[in-house]
C-alpha cells in the first residue's frame, strides 16, 4: 500500500517521497488505533446491520429487512433525517457567518476586546449538560428569561413555550447550540484576520474604500479558505448533535427534535430490546446518505480549499 | 464616536448574551437550592463558600478532577502527536494509498458515535481495557483522529514546500524535519486541534459512562451528573460541580488566550 | 512570547498541582461483590442499601461489596454495553418493564437463590416470567393524586367521603381552580416519559376495567374503541380548561414538585406514591415545606366505568442477578440482606413509600406518620391493576405512548381524534 | 570549491508528454558563477532542483567534482541553495535561521556561533539576530536566506530566482552585494533567473535555456554580441533586437525602399535562402553619425512614438510598408516628434542575419 515508485535511491531524491519505511513509521501509530478502535468497529457495526441480535448475543441473518422497514415504515426516521437537515444546515450557516461577525466586531478595535475575548468565548467552554439544562430555564414559559425580558420591552403577545411548541423546539434549540459554538468560530476567524497582511488592508484604505466594501471585496475572499473550512467543521459538528437535544427535548414535542443521531440511541439504548441490528442500520444509512452528499459536494465545488487558520 | 453606538450596543448585547449565562452560573454556586427555586435571578444574599467544599470534599470531586486530567491531557497530547505525524505524512508526501488512507480516516468523522460505542465496548473487553483509563483515552484518540488529521493534513499542505526543501538541504531527514519544521511552523493549527479536543474531551459524557464503571475511575462530567438526580435536581450543586470543572479551563483560556491567538497568527506563513 | 509568558505557564501548573490532590489507592480483596444501582441522588435509598452491604459484610468476613451509583439513563447505557458481552455487576438495579433483560437471558432465575418468604406474593408475581422469578421487588408504590388540602378548601371544594370525585366534577374543580388564577394540576414531561399520561391512563384503567385496560396496551384493544374516545375526549376537556400548566412541555419530575408545593403552588399533583423520594428531603434541599398542608385523593370515577375502585400498584426499584456473575450465591445474600423484615421497616420508616419486602408497618411512627396513615387509608377496598402502562408497551407503542399520550396530547397540542389515531398506528395489532 | 559536471541531463515527470529538460550538457567551473537564463517553464528550475538533490534524475549524470551524485541524497551533497520565496523558517530568529544548517553537521557550538556572527557581520544582518523573519523587511530576509547558505560553507551554492521578489532600488543593490559576496568567496555558484539584467551583469557564463534544452553559453557580452538564434537575440537586451524579414539581393538586402549592404556573408553563407530575417539592435541604430565611414544607411520612417527615457530616447519608427517597427535608442536631445519623418542610420557592421525557419544566426564568412 506504501510503495512509491522507482528505486530506493530516487525516493530518497525526491523531495515529495520518502521510502516506505519512512512512510509506514509516520501514519503506523494513526492507523493502528484508527484501525482498532474504529474501523473494526464499524466493521461490526456494519456487518450488525444486517442481523438481528437476539437474546444472548444469537445473531440472525435478516439480509435488508431492517432496511427495507427503515425504507418503508419508519416515519420518525425520516422525521429525523429532516430535522437533522435542517439543524445542519441553518445552524451551520449562522454559526460560521455569526462567528466571522464576532470576529470582525472585535477586529474593528471594539472596546476592552482582549476581554470580550474571553467572555464570548465561555460557551464554548460549558458542557453540553450544563449549557442543556441553562438553556431549559431560559426558554422555560412562566418564569425563563426569554418570556421575562418580552413581557418586559411589551411583547409579551411573543412569548412562547420554546421548547415544548413543535414550530419553536426545533429553532430554539438550533439557537443554543449556536450560541455555544459562536465563540469557536470567533477565535478561528480573528486568528485569519490578524493573519491577513497589512498591506492588504492598507492598501484598500488608499482606495477610499468603505468598510463594507473592504469586508465583501476583500476580507470575506481572502478569509474564505478559513470560512470553507469552518463550514465543513461545523457541518459534520451539527450533523452528529446529540447531547443537547436528549438534554433538552429528548427528540419531542411530537419528534418536532429528533435527529438522526438520537433515534439511533433510543433505539439502541431506550426501548425495550437489546437488538442493536435496527439501531445499527439506521446509522449506515445515515452514513451512507452523508457521504454521498459530502461527495456530491466535494464533486460540485471540485476545488482545493484547504485548512488556513 | 456616533458612528460605533450600533457597534457598541451590539457590543454590550452579546456580552450579555454569552456571559450572562456563565455569570448566572457562577452566582448559583454560591447560592443554595432553596433560594435558588425561591428567586432564580437574585444575587445571593450570602455566599455559601461551603458548598465547594462539601463538592471536594464528600462528593469524590478530587478524584474526578485527577481522573480528568490524566486522561484529557494524555489523550490530548497522543491526538496532537499521531494526528500531526499522520498528517504531515499525508500532506507531504506522494505515495500509492495516500488518498485512499485519507478517504478513510476522513470518512472516520461523520460516524454517530452513538452507535460505534456498542461495538467499541465488546472490543475494549477482547483487549481487557474495560473499565480502564487507559480504554478511555485509546478511544478518545481514535474518535478524535480524524478531525484532528482533516484541520492539521489542510494547514500543512500549505506550508511551502521550499522550507521543507531548504530543511533537506541544511541537512535533516524525514523525522527531524517533522519535528523542527512541521511541528513549529503548523503551531497555530496544532492549537486550534489542541483546544478543540481538550473543550470537548473535557466535557464528554457518554464514551465515559458507558467505558468506567468504577467510581475510582470516573471522570468529572460524571461528577456533574452525580447532582442531576432524576427526583432532584440540586441546581445549588451543579452549579457549584461545574464551576470546579470549568474554573480551570477559563482560567487556562484566560492566561493563554493572548499567546494562543498571538501563536495563530505570528506563525502563519505567508 | 512575552515575558509573562513562563510566570504563566508556572501559574498554570501550579493550579492544576492543587486541584489535582493526590487520590487515594484501592486496596486488594478476597471476593468483590459489584452492584450496580440507580438513585444516587436519593439519600434515604443510598443510605438503606450501602446498609445492607455493610451488614452482608459483617457477616461475610472478607467479601466487600461496592456499590456503583448512576443515574438512570448512564445505568441503561451501561448495562446495554456490558451484558451482552458477558459483563457487568453481579447484581444490577432493574424495574419490572425492563422485560427485555428477561428475554434475553441476562437476569438468573431467582426461585431457589433467594428466601422469598420475606417478599409479598403479588410483588413477586410482577416478576414471574414463563414460572421463574427474575427480580426481587424492593420498591412499591401506587398512582396517587396528591393534592393542597389549604387551596382545595380555600375553592370551597369538599371532598367526597370516598375521597374521589366523578367525572364532571373534577373537571369543574380545575376549572374553578384555574379561574382563581391556582393551576390545576402541576404536571411536566420535560424529563420523563410518563408523568404527562397519569390522568389519561387512571381513567382509562378505571372505564375499561382491568382486563380490556391490558388490552389496550398490549395492543389486543383498538384506541377507537368508543370507551376509550370518550375518555380522550374528557381529558382534551381538562387539558382545554387549563388543567396543567404552560410549561407542562419542559418542566421536570422535581421541578413539578416543586411546583405543586412551594413555589408558584398548585392545586393537584398526579404521581406515584414516591412522590416522597423528593418531597420528604430538608426543605434547603428542595423538599417540602414542613406545615405543607398534604392531602391524598383518589383518581376520579369515570361515567360507566367498569372498575371505579380500581388502581395501579407497581414496583419500582427491584434487584437482580447477572447470569454471567461468578458470586451468584453471595449475591442471592446481598439480595435477602436487603429484604429482611427489618429493612422492610426501615425502608418505610425512612422512605414513606410502600414496599414489596414484608413489613409491619402497625406501630408506624415517625414524622410523616399522618401522610404514612393517610396513603394507607387510600388503599382500603382498592383492586389493584399491577403495573403501569410503560410495563406493558413494547417498541415503536413505547415511543408512542411517551410522544402521544404523556406529552403531545395533554400538551394540547393534539385533537382526540389524531392522538386516538397516531396511537393506534403504533400499538394496535387486532 | 568544486566543479560541477552535467551530462545529458533529462527530466520527464510522470503523466505529462513533453520532457521538462532534455539532452543538459553544461560543466561550471571551479570557482565560477554560472547564470542559467530562460522565460519560465524553460526547465530551468528542475535542473537546479536536480542538481541540489530534490528531484530525481530521469536521464544522464550530474558530477560534482568528479563523483556522480545522482543517488546521492540532497543533504549528503553539501550543497546551499536560496530560494525565491527565501524559505526562512518562519518559527526561528534569524540567528537560529543561518545556525540550522550548521547544527546537523556538528559543528562545534563555539565554531557555530563565530561562522554565523561573521555572516551576519559581513550581511549587516547582527543587529536583527534576535528577529524572527516576519519583522524583516524583504531586503534582510533576502540576506537571511544569503547568509543561511553562506554559513555552510558548502561546495556550491544554488540561487533560484533570488531577487524577484524584491522591488526595483533593492533588487539592484542587493545585485552588486551578490556579485561582491560572490567573488570574496569564490564558491562554485549557480544562478537561475528570468530577468536578462541579472544574467548580464553577475554571471561569469551565461547558459541560455529553452524549452528545456540549452540555446546556448557563454560569456554575457559574447552571448549578447553573437546571440545563436532569434531567441537569445529577442530575449537578451531591453528594448529587444529588431527581426525584420528582408529581401535578399545580390550581396545585399532589401529593407523598405533601402538596400542594406551584407558584404560580410558570401553568397554560400546565404545560400539559396530569397528571405532572411535581419536582426539590429536599437543602440545601433542613430540619429546622427557616431563616427564617418561608410557602413552607415540612412533609412526614412514615420515617427510613429517616442519614449524619453532621461538618459536616451526610444524611437519607433514603421517602415513604409505600415506594417514593420523598428525601435532606436537615440539620444536624448533628439526633436524628432510623432508623426514626423525621420532618417536614421544603420550600423551594417552590427547586423545579424538569421535562418527564418530554423531561426539560427547565418554567421559571417567574409571578413
Amino acid at each position: 500500500m506504501l510503495q512509491g515508485i522507482g528505486s530506493r535511491g530516487r525516493r530518497e531524491i525526491d523531495a515529495r517521497r520518502a521510502a516506505p519505511a519512512t512512510l509506514t513509521l509516520f501514519l503506523a501509530p494513526a492507523l493502528l488505533l484508527y484501525a482498532g478502535f474504529t474501523i473494526y468497529p464499524v466493521i461490526r457495526t456494519f456487518y450488525n446491520s444486517v442481523q438481528t441480535i437476539g437474546p444472548q448475543g444469537q445473531q440472525h441473518f435478516v439480509g435488508f429487512a431492517n432496511f427495507s422497514a427503515l425504507l418503508q415504515t419508519d416515519f420518525v426516521f425520516w422525521k429525523a433525517v429532516g430535522n437533522t437537515a435542517l439543524f445542519t444546515i441553518v445552524a451551520t450557516i449562522a454559526d460560521v457567518f455569526g462567528g466571522l461577525l464576532l470576529a470582525l466586531v472585535l477586529f474593528a478595535r471594539a472596546p476592552l476586546a482582549p476581554l470580550l475575548r474571553i467572555v464570548w468565548f465561555t460557551p464554548v467552554l460549558m458542557s453540553y449538560v450544563v449549557v442543556g439544562i441553562i438553556w431549559v430555564w431560559i426558554y422555560d414559559y412562566d418564569w425563563g428569561l426569554a418570556n421575562q425580558v418580552l413581557r418586559a420591552i411589551g411583547l409579551g403577545a411573543f412569548e412562547q413555550s420554546w421548547l415544548g411548541d413543535p414550530h419553536t423546539a426545533l429553532w430554539s434549540v438550533m439557537a443554543t447550540h449556536v450560541w455555544k459554538w459562536l465563540g469557536f468560530n470567533m477565535i478561528i476567524f480573528l486568528a485569519a484576520l490578524y493573519a491577513l497582511p497589512g498591506e492588504v488592508l492598507g492598501a484598500a484604505e488608499l482606495d477610499n474604500c468603505g468598510w463594507a466594501a473592504k469586508l465583501v471585496y476583500i476580507i470575506i475572499p481572502m478569509l474564505r479558505p478559513t470560512v470553507v473550512n469552518l463550514l465543513v467543521l461545523s457541518f459534520i459538528g451539527k450533523m452528529m448533535v446529540f447531547d443537547l437535544i436528549w438534554i433538552m427535548t429528548g427528540g419531542g414535542p411530537l419528534w418536532s427534535t429528533e435527529t438522526v443521531s438520537t433515534y439511533v440511541y433510543k433505539r439502541a439504548f431506550d426501548w425495550n430490546t437489546f437488538d442493536l441490528g435496527y439501531p445499527s442500520a439506521v446509522a449506515v444509512l445515515w452514513f451512507i446518505i452523508i457521504l454521498a452528499f459530502i461527495v456530491l459536494m466535494t464533486r460540485l465545488l471540485r476545488q482545493h480549499d484547504r485548512l488556513e487558520f | 464616536m456616533w458612528r460605533r453606538t450600533p457597534l457598541l450596543l451590539f457590543v454590550l448585547l452579546y456580552t450579555v448574551v454569552s456571559g450572562g449565562p456563565f455569570i448566572w452560573v457562577a452566582v448559583m454556586s454560591v447560592r443554595t437550592t432553596p433560594e435558588i427555586f425561591a428567586s432564580p435571578y437574585a444575587l445571593p444574599s450570602r455566599f455559601h463558600w461551603e458548598k465547594f467544599v462539601q463538592a471536594w470534599a464528600h462528593s469524590n470531586y478530587s478524584t474526578y478532577f485527577w481522573n480528568s486530567i490524566i486522561v484529557v491531557s494524555t489523550a490530548v497530547v497522543l491526538i496532537t502527536i499521531f494526528g500531526a505525524m499522520a498528517a504531515h505524512c499525508l500532506a507531504r508526501y506522494r505515495f500509492r494509498g495516500n488518498r485512499p488512507i485519507r478517504f478513510l480516516i476522513l470518512s472516520g468523522m461523520i460516524l454517530p458515535p452513538q452507535l460505534l460505542i456498542l461495538s467499541l465496548f465488546q472490543i475494549l473487553l477482547d483487549y481487557h481495557l474495560y473499565n480502564t483509563l487507559t480504554g478511555l483515552i485509546l478511544v478518545y484518540v481514535a474518535g478524535h483522529l480524524a478531525m484532528t488529521v482533516y484541520i492539521l493534513e489542510g494547514f500543512f499542505a500549505q506550508i511551502p514546500q521550499d522550507l521543507f526543501d531548504a530543511a533537506r538541504m541544511d541537512g535533516y531527514g524525514d523525522f527531524e524535519i517533522f519535528w523542527r519544521i512541521t511541528l513549529p511552523v503548523g503551531a497555530p493549527a496544532l492549537f486550534t486541534t489542541v483546544t478543540l479536543n481538550f473543550i470537548v474531551l473535557w466535557n464528554e459524557f457518554l464514551y465515559a459512562v458507558v467505558l468506567l464503571t468504577e467510581d475510582d475511575k470516573r471522570t468529572l462530567p460524571l461528577g456533574i451528573m452525580h447532582f442531576m438526580g432524576s427526583h432532584q435536581l440540586d441546581v445549588g450543586m451543579v452549579a457549584t460541580g461545574l464551576m470546579i470543572a470549568i474554573t480551570p479551563v477559563i482560567v487556562l483560556y484566560a492566561l493563554f488566550s493572548d499567546t494562543m491567538i498571538r501563536g495563530m497568527t505570528a506563525g502563519a506563513v505567508r | 512570547m512575552n515575558r509573562w509568558f513562563g510566570l504563566r505557564c508556572i501559574l498554570a501548573v501550579a493550579l492544576l498541582a492543587v486541584m489535582a490532590a493526590p487520590r487515594t489507592a484501592a486496596n486488594a480483596e478476597d471476593v468483590t461483590l459489584t452492584v450496580w444501582s440507580h438513585e444516587a441522588d436519593e439519600d434515604a435509598k443510598v443510605a438503606f442499601r450501602e446498609l445492607a452491604a455493610r451488614n452482608l459484610e459483617k457477616a461475610h468476613p472478607g467479601v466487600t461489596v461496592k456499590i456503583t451509583w448512576f443515574e438512570k439513563n448512564p445505568l441503561l447505557a451501561a448495562l446495554k454495553t456490558a451484558l451482552p458481552a458477558g459483563q457487568g455487576p453481579d447484581v444490577l438495579y432493574v424495574e419490572p418493564d425492563w422485560t427485555e433483560y428477561v428475554e434475553a437471558g441476562y437476569l438468573e432465575p431467582l426461585d431457589n437463590l433467594v428466601n422469598w418468604n420475606n417478599i409479598e406474593p403479588w410483588a413477586r408475581q410482577v416478576w414471574m416470567h414463563n414460572g421463574k422469578t427474575y427480580g426481587i421487588p424492593q420498591e412499591a408504590y401506587t398512582n396517587e393524586i396528591y393534592y393542597n388540602k389549604d387551596l382545595l378548601k380555600k375553592l370551597g371544594v369538599e371532598l367526597p367521603a370516598n375521597a374521589q370525585f366523578t367525572q364532571a366534577q373534577f373537571l369543574d374543580l380545575v376549572k374553578k381552580a384555574r379561574a382563581a388564577g391556582i393551576t390545576p394540576i402541576a404536571q411536566g414531561v420535560g424529563d420523563r416519559p410518563f408523568p404527562g399520561a397519569y390522568i389519561v391512563g387512571e381513567a382509562l384503567l378505571r372505564k375499561l376495567g382491568k382486563d380490556d385496560y391490558r388490552k389496550l396496551w398490549t395492543g389486543k384493544l383498538s384506541f377507537e374503541d368508543p370507551r376509550v374516545v370518550e375518555v380522550f375526549k374528557w381529558v382534551k376537556e381538562l387539558v382545554d380548561a387549563g388543567a396543567y400548566p404552560k410549561n407542562f412541555m419542559t418542566l421536570k419530575l422535581g421541578e413539578s414538585h416543586y411546583y405543586f408545593y412551594t413555589r408558584p403552588l398548585a392545586l393537584m399533583l398526579p404521581m406515584g406514591s414516591w412522590y416522597t423520594g423528593r418531597a420528604f428531603v430538608p426543605e434547603d434541599k428542595g423538599g417540602q415545606p414542613k406545615d405543607f398542608p398534604l392531602g391524598i385523593m383518589q383518581f376520579p370515577a369515570m361515567d360507566g366505568g367498569a372498575c371505579n375502585q380500581c388502581k395501579t400498584s407497581a414496583i419500582g426499584a427491584s434487584f437482580a442477578i447477572n447470569a454471567a456473575s461468578k458470586h451468584k450465591e453471595l449475591a442471592a445474600q446481598f439480595l435477602d440482606a436487603m429484604s429482611t423484615p427489618e429493612m422492610g421497616k426501615m425502608w418505610i420508616e425512612t422512605i414513606y413509600l410502600q414496599t414489596g419486602i414484608k413489613a409491619d408497618v402497625k406501630q408506624f411512627s415517625g414524622p410523616h406518620a399522618a401522610y404514612f396513615t393517610e396513603l394507607m387509608e387510600r388503599q382500603k377496598g382498592t383492586d389493584y391493576f399491577i403495573g403501569g402502562p410503560r410495563d406493558l408497551v413494547q417498541g415503536q407503542c413505547k415511543d408512542s405512548f411517551a410522544q402521544v399520550t404523556n406529552s403531545a396530547f395533554p400538551g394540547g397540542l393534539l385533537p382526540v381524534d389524531q392522538a386516538v389515531k397516531m396511537m393506534n398506528a403504533a400499538c394496535y395489532k387486532g | 570549491m568544486a566543479v560541477v559536471a552535467i551530462d545529458g541531463l533529462g527530466k520527464r515527470y510522470p503523466g505529462s508528454s513533453e520532457p521538462a529538460v532534455e539532452d543538459f550538457t553544461l560543466t561550471i567551473g571551479d570557482g565560477e558563477f554560472m547564470v542559467l537564463l530562460g522565460p519560465s517553464g524553460c526547465g530551468k528550475s528542475s535542473v537546479l532542483r536536480m542538481i541540489a538533490g530534490l528531484e530525481p534524475i530521469t536521464t544522464g549524470t550530474i558530477a560534482i567534482d568528479g563523483r556522480v551524485v545522482n543517488q546521492v541524497p540532497a543533504k549528503e551533497r553539501d550543497i546551499a541553495m536560496v530560494f525565491q520565496s527565501y524559505a526562512l523558517y518562519p518559527h526561528m530568529d534569524v540567528f537560529n535561521n543561518l545556525a540550522f544548517g550548521l547544527r546537523r553537521r556538528s559543528v562545534p557550538a563555539a565554531e557555530i556561533d563565530r561562522r554565523v556572527r561573521q555572516a551576519a557581520d559581513k550581511l549587516g544582518l547582527t543587529p536583527y539576530l534576535r528577529r524572527k523573519p516576519h519583522a524583516l523587511s524583504g531586503g534582510q530576509r533576502q540576506r537571511v536566506a544569503l547568509g543561511r547558505a553562506i554559513v555552510r560553507e558548502p561546495k556550491v551554492f544554488l540561487f533560484d530566482e533570488p531577487l524577484s521578489n524584491l522591488d526595483a532600488a533593492l533588487r539592484v543593490s542587493t545585485r552588486n552585494e551578490l556579485i561582491r559576496q560572490q567573488h570574496e568567496i569564490g564558491i562554485t555558484t549557480i544562478y537561475v533567473t528570468h530577468d536578462q539584467v541579472e544574467a548580464m551583469t553577475m554571471g561569469h557564463r551565461i547558459c541560455i535555456m529553452d524549452k528545456g534544452e540549452v540555446v546556448q553559453i557563454g560569456a554575457p557580452l559574447e552571448v549578447y554580441r553573437s546571440p545563436a538564434n532569434t531567441f537569445v537575440a529577442r530575449f537578451l537586451g531591453n528594448p529587444p533586437m529588431n527581426l525584420v524579414p528582408i529581401e535578399l539581393g545580390q550581396s545585399s538586402g532589401r529593407l523598405g525602399n533601402v538596400d542594406i549592404p551584407l558584404r560580410s556573408w558570401s553568397p554560400r553563407a546565404l545560400g539559396h535562402a530569397r528571405t532572411v530575417l535581419l536582426g539590429i539592435r536599437p543602440e545601433d541604430l542613430y540619429e546622427t553619425p557616431p563616427r564617418p565611414g561608410d557602413d552607415l544607411v540612412p533609412i526614412a520612417m514615420q515617427v510613429s512614438a517616442v519614449e524619453p527615457l532621461g538618459a536616451e530616447t526610444l524611437l519607433v519608427l514603421t517602415l513604409d510598408d505600415g506594417t514593420t517597427d523598428i525601435i532606436a535608442r537615440v539620444g536624448r536631445d533628439t526633436r524628432l516628434r510623432i508623426g514626423e519623418r525621420a532618417t536614421v542610420l544603420l550600423d551594417t557592421t552590427a547586423v545579424h542575419l538569421f535562418d527564418p525557419t530554423t531561426t539560427r544566426v547565418i554567421p559571417r564568412d567574409l571578413p
